[in-house]
């Protein structure tokens, strides 16, 4: 009969044990504000169905102290979000060849930043235009 | 060798299945010279002090892929990590994470071989070539497109790295799937198809969330966590392909 | 006990070993081979081999030139015909290794790259960067998955072979998770289980390196041969013996002594090169190359280094660092780690280490051991093409070639031969195991199994360095004769069943001390200077007219080994001196002048 | 090979994962400032920007109905198998539970979403 008998560890709060892993808690829960933000959308969607009151109530809703720190902090959780996002970019994609040499981490990182500061200022600029 | 030897604290995570009925510390006070890695340290204790620590290891610089330890909480080979740079503070190893211990620092590796089993690492000639043609031809680009995913040590640390494959032991983990991708990136290769079945399996690709943590800790830069999420998208391409065409996307 | 019945079973799951087992499983998918590894196979030595393996690529080259320059490198005690048929397969198994996925470097135009290695006129090493054991091995691993006949016994610790009417016919091993013995039947036995280094000091060598098979062998009656021709690798890490590949050479890197001179133009492998020319200076054979340290040490030019004693150095600068970086990737890595050392900035210390043992279990050309039924191949052989000095690059080219045959001959041997009773057989793997539990249960005396093994080693290191007087190998003799008395009073302090590597290292240690014994021996016995085996003490010379023969070391149970002389085989290439530099490329011409 | 090997169905909520990923890291802090920062506080846009008139208009035409679905559902998506596979890994095996909570929010608030900008015309 064998002797053997493994021993098999918990993996209770193996989040904590490495602040890689800290981090990657962190950047995963950026997805409660991406979902908060969305679902005051949703809501602001239905009241827009339900009339121009109803759009107005929400509207002003927004404008109170809570709303605004609320979103204050949405704000920074999904710019954290989208910082991570391309950071994790160049582990997706397939190598990129440039010139006969690949193209590194931070080439790729740094150019889904600027992707997502031009779409930033775009729909900020389109915006503006259909709002004038 | 220096005459004053500096003394070093290595606690070791010991458990013998046969007296312990689980993991305990034990502190071991070292002498170590600059040159000595945490593998001589561990074979200093075993030859001087108890006989029955328990640890792999071969040939002590860093390609044979035994010697794998969580060192201070993060995974490492212990032949390429030194003393120095941990005295004076106490140092910590332990068996790799994820693994079931089978006695001190040695873990049960039989799942991975399975895995690594699992993927038909093997050429499966896209045109089969005979003896007296020679070698087959590869272009500088055809060869780069595969080589990183060769450097694979199997030293296991990335699967010790990742908490995915801790919470889902089946999952096939970033090791086996880099060296899977690495046969279906050769261009002497033809049978990437039948290997998907298992990238897009429930055991596949889709339990690695990017944690990422597996290309960090690799000693080989394979970058296993690239090969696993470039599998993602071609187990997606061929799961929809699916629908689009009948022979498009396996089974 | 567990029992297994196989045809074949295969001890050692290295380059060798792995190649044996595909040969199998291709000439007979219906042949059950159990595959017996200490290690997973991909943990094998052969993992460290960085430089290359060679077979003739450039329509330059030719068979010949492989055949002499193996023979003369060898001090011409090869037996020729062996080297004869070594040299044609090896091209195709390393193509056929091509076919499996090995990832030679290649050339631009997209074919297999070969670089330069020492005693090698010309460049034939075909290489994987700087990492070609460890893609041989891994590629041989995984192809070896493809035949579901081939059935694995990973991490299973081979303790002895069974034999019946004078054949072996099967093997013990014990279960390392378990502490269980296994008996595995099989109708040919063959032993891939490496080197023998580490009863040196540390080396070049893996921490399994310990001449398992070698000693088993040995114990059942099966000559040891030439056993004496321990290879010293000129160019290793002080203090650790990691390896600095001979590729560094290849590549045009340089040794110097402490004023910064190219030594070697003194020692005949002059005149100075600007570019490695092959067989000239730093692409020199290897024993040479640790002679000419030793004298540099002894005139006082080498490098006192503080912490890591005497040294020379390998100097890789003018390379430049992207060329190191794409050549000698691994070595660049190693200096930088393990010495804190940019080679593309400085120079790097280095100093001779055990790397390679030359001699093995004696087979014929067919890899067959005189017990019927067994094989040997790869390092723990002694096949014949190495003779007093093994040339770079040709092991690795060895393992495949006589992996395959060695399948072969056993593949067939296993469809004619009939089973071994297996009662019979039982009964003597029951004696095996009680025998080598009571090692372990009985044990309770004073001696460290650490400790012998450092006596071990640097009584070898004494004796039997890279050059040798009478005095120093007797004492060795003595002293081993001592450690084995010592032995008998080890204690060891664990005592359980799983995963007890005190136990294994108490059985290795054993071994080891028998191969010692027939190194040592084999070694006092050669009255003469040949290849690796170099005396000081009025034998300097080459004597062809009495040592032109193998030694073949016999075991004799409780005592020193018995050493015959054993005859070599010459076909074509008649001894002569053994010259590089310029005087080799003389005498070159001088013998082609002769052949028309 | 082994045998027997289920396919898994994650690619449909990867790829939704992954473009709600993308969607958000593109224009989620633009959006968050604009909708909740810059209109209710008056900054920098003009004050009629949000009037019902212009999103009434907004969500009428047919880009504008496709934008804020996209906006709505993908955020959504994305957020609901990032949950789930948080709560996978802090050690909340809910499992069947779990996920229909949390694909079903997005699934429902998808439906919503469509039926809403539906019925608002076009
Ligand atoms: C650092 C280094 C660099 C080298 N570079 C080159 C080079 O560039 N070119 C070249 O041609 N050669 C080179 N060599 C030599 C060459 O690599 C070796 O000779 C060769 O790899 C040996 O292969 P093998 O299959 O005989 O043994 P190994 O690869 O050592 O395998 C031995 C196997 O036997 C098993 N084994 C041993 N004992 C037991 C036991 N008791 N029970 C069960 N299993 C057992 C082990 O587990 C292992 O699987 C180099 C060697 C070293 C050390
Ligand atoms: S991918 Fe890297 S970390 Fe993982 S087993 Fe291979 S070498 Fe080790
Ligand atoms: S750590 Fe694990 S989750 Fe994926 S990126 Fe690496 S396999
Ligand atoms: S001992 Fe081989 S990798 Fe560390």
């Amino acid at each position: 009969m064998s002797k053997r008998r493994p021993y098999v560890r918990s993996m209770d709060g193996w989040w904590k044990k490495n602040p890689y892993f800290i981090e990657y808690m962190i950047h995963e829960s950026t997805a409660l504000f991406v979902a908060a933000y969305a679902f005051i959308l949703l809501v602001g969607l239905v009241r827009l169905g339900q009339g121009e009151a109803a759009w107005s109530g929400w509207l002003d809703a927004l404008k109170s102290p809570l709303s605004l720190t609320c979103h204050v902090v949405f704000l920074v959780a999904i710019l954290y979000h989208t910082y991570t996002w391309f950071k994790i970019m160049p582990i997706t994609m397939p190598p990129i060849i440039v010139g006969g040499k690949r193209v590194g981490p931070e080439v790729i990182t740094g150019s889904g930043l600027l992707a997502a500061l031009v779409a930033s200022l775009v729909l900020l600029g389109l915006v503006w235009r259909l709002a004038l | 060798m220096s005459e004053n030897l500096k003394i070093i604290e290595i606690e070791v995570l010991r458990y013998h299945p046969e007296s312990d009925r689980e993991p305990h510390l034990e502190v071991y006070k070292v002498p170590f010279t600059d040159d000595m890695s945490v593998l001589q340290g561990a074979q200093y204790i075993k030859d001087n002090f108890d006989g029955s620590l328990t640890f792999r290891w071969s040939c002590r610089m860093a390609i044979c892929g035994s010697c794998g330890m969580m060192i201070n909480g993060i995974p490492k080979l212990s032949c390429e990590t030194f003393l120095r740079d941990y005295h004076p503070n106490r140092i910590r190893i332990e068996a790799l994470a994820h693994f079931p211990i089978e006695k001190d620092l040695v873990v049960d590796l039989s799942g991975f071989i399975e895995k690594l089993e699992s993927i038909q690492p093997y050429i499966i000639p896209k045109e089969p070539r005979s003896l007296e043609q020679g070698e087959y031809l590869q272009s500088p680009q055809q060869f780069n497109d595969y080589i990183q995913f060769t450097s694979c040590i199997n030293c296991t640390l990335c699967y010790a790295a990742c908490p995915q494959f801790g919470l889902n032991p089946d999952f096939i983990g970033p090791a086996a799937i880099a060296l899977l991708h690495r046969y279906n990136m050769d261009s002497r290769d033809g049978a990437a198809e039948e290997r998907m079945e298992l990238v897009a399996s429930e055991e596949g690709v889709f339990n690695c969330s990017a944690v990422g943590y597996c290309s960090v800790v690799c000693p080989k830069h394979v970058d296993p966590a690239n090969a696993v999420n470039i599998n993602k998208t071609n187990a997606a391409k061929d799961y929809f392909l699916r629908f689009l065409s009948p022979k498009g996307g396996s089974k | 006990m567990e029992i297994f019945k196989a045809d074949v079973v295969i001890v050692g799951g290295g380059g060798a070993g792995l190649r044996a087992a595909i040969a199998v499983a291709e000439s007979d998918p219906s042949l059950k081979i159990a595959l017996v590894s200490k290690v997973y196979p991909m943990r094998s030595h052969t993992v460290a081999a960085e430089g290359g393996a060679a077979g003739v690529k450039k329509p330059t080259d030719s068979f010949e030139y492989h055949f002499h320059d193996t023979v003369g490198g060898g001090d011409w005690l090869c037996e020729q015909d062996v080297v004869e048929y070594f040299v044609r397969q090896a091209p195709i198994e390393l193509t056929q290794l091509e076919h499996w996925g090995c990832p030679w470097s290649r050339t631009e135009d997209g074919h297999v790259n070969v670089r330069a290695f020492g005693g090698m006129k010309i460049e034939r090493t075909w290489f994987a960067a700087d990492k070609s054991g460890f893609h041989i091995l891994h590629t041989l691993f995984q192809t070896s998955i493809k035949y579901p006949s081939i059935k694995r016994f990973d991490e299973h610790f081979c303790v002895d072979l069974v034999e019946e009417d004078g054949r072996c016919q099967g093997v013990v091993a014990i279960e390392m998770s378990t502490g269980e013995f296994s008996l595995i039947e099989a109708k040919s036995v063959i032993i891939a289980t490496g080197g023998a280094g580490r009863v040196f000091r540390e080396s070049t060598l893996g921490g399994i390196v310990t001449g398992d098979g070698m000693a088993l062998a040995y114990r059942h009656g099966v000559a040891l041969r030439d056993m004496e021709f321990v290879q010293y690798h000129p160019t290793c890490m002080p203090v650790t013996g990691l390896l600095f590949t001979e590729a560094c050479r290849g590549e045009g890197g340089y040794l110097v002594n402490k004023d910064g001179y190219r030594y070697l133009q003194d020692y005949g492998l002059g005149p100075l090169q600007d570019k490695p020319k092959n067989k000239y200076m730093e692409l020199g054979p290897r024993d040479r190359l640790s002679q000419a340290f030793f004298f540099e040490q002894q005139k006082g030019r080498t490098i006192e280094h503080p912490t890591l004693g005497s040294v020379v150095h390998l100097d890789l600068r003018h390379l430049g660092e992207a060329y190191l970086r794409e050549r000698l990737p691994l070595i660049y890595e190693m200096a930088e780690t393990f010495m804190g050392i940019d080679p593309a900035k400085e120079p790097i210390p280095v100093r001779p280490g055990v790397h390679y043992t030359m001699g093995g279990i004696k087979t014929d050309g067919q890899c067959a051991a005189s017990l019927k039924g067994l094989y040997a191949i790869g390092e723990c052989s002694s096949v014949g093409i190495h003779g007093a000095n093994r040339l770079g690059s040709n092991s690795l080219t060895e393992l495949l070639v006589f992996g395959k045959v060695a399948g072969v001959e056993a593949a067939r041997n296993a469809k004619t031969a009939a089973p071994g009773n297996s009662a019979n057989l039982l009964k003597q793997a029951q004696a095996v195991e009680q025998r080598v539990m009571a090692l372990k249960t009985k044990s309770s005396g004073t001696e460290r199994i650490s400790v012998i093994r450092k006596e071990m080693a640097q009584t070898m290191e004494d004796g039997c360095g890279i050059y040798r007087v009478e005095k120093t190998m007797q004492a060795t003799c003595d002293k081993l004769a001592e450690l084995r008395e010592r032995f008998k009073n080890i204690n060891i302090d664990d005592k359980s069943s799983v995963w007890n590597t005190d136990w294994l290292t108490a059985i290795e240690l054993d071994y080891q001390l028998d191969v010692a014994m027939a190194m040592a021996h084999s070694a006092i016995n050669r009255k003469e200077s040949r290849g690796a085996h170099q005396r000081l003490d009025g034998f300097e010379q080459r004597d062809d007219v009495n040592f032109l023969k193998h030694s073949e070391a016999y075991y004799v149970a409780g005592s020193a080994p018995r050493i015959a002389l054993g005859d070599v085989k010459i076909t074509t290439s008649q001894p002569a001196a053994r010259v590089y530099g310029a005087a080799g490329e003389k005498a070159d011409q001088e013998r082609k002048a002769s052949h028309v | 090979m082994k045998s027997g090997l289920k396919r898994s169905n994650a690619p449909i909520f990867w790829g939704l994962f992954g473009a709600g990923g993308m969607f958000s890291a593109l224009f989620g802090p633009m959006l968050v400032f604009i909708t909740g920062i810059a209109v209710p506080l008056g900054l920098m846009l003009p004050a009629n920007t949000m009037s019902y008139a212009k999103m009434m208009a907004f969500a009428q035409n047919i880009i504008g109905k496709g934008f804020i679905l996209a906006v709505i559902a993908l955020f959504l998506w994305f957020a609901a198998h990032r949950i789930f596979h948080s709560l996978h890994e802090i050690g909340i095996h809910a499992g069947v539970g779990a996920k229909l909570l949390c694909y079903g929010s997005a699934f429902i608030a998808t439906v919503i979403s469509a039926v809403v900008l539906l019925s608002l015309g076009f």
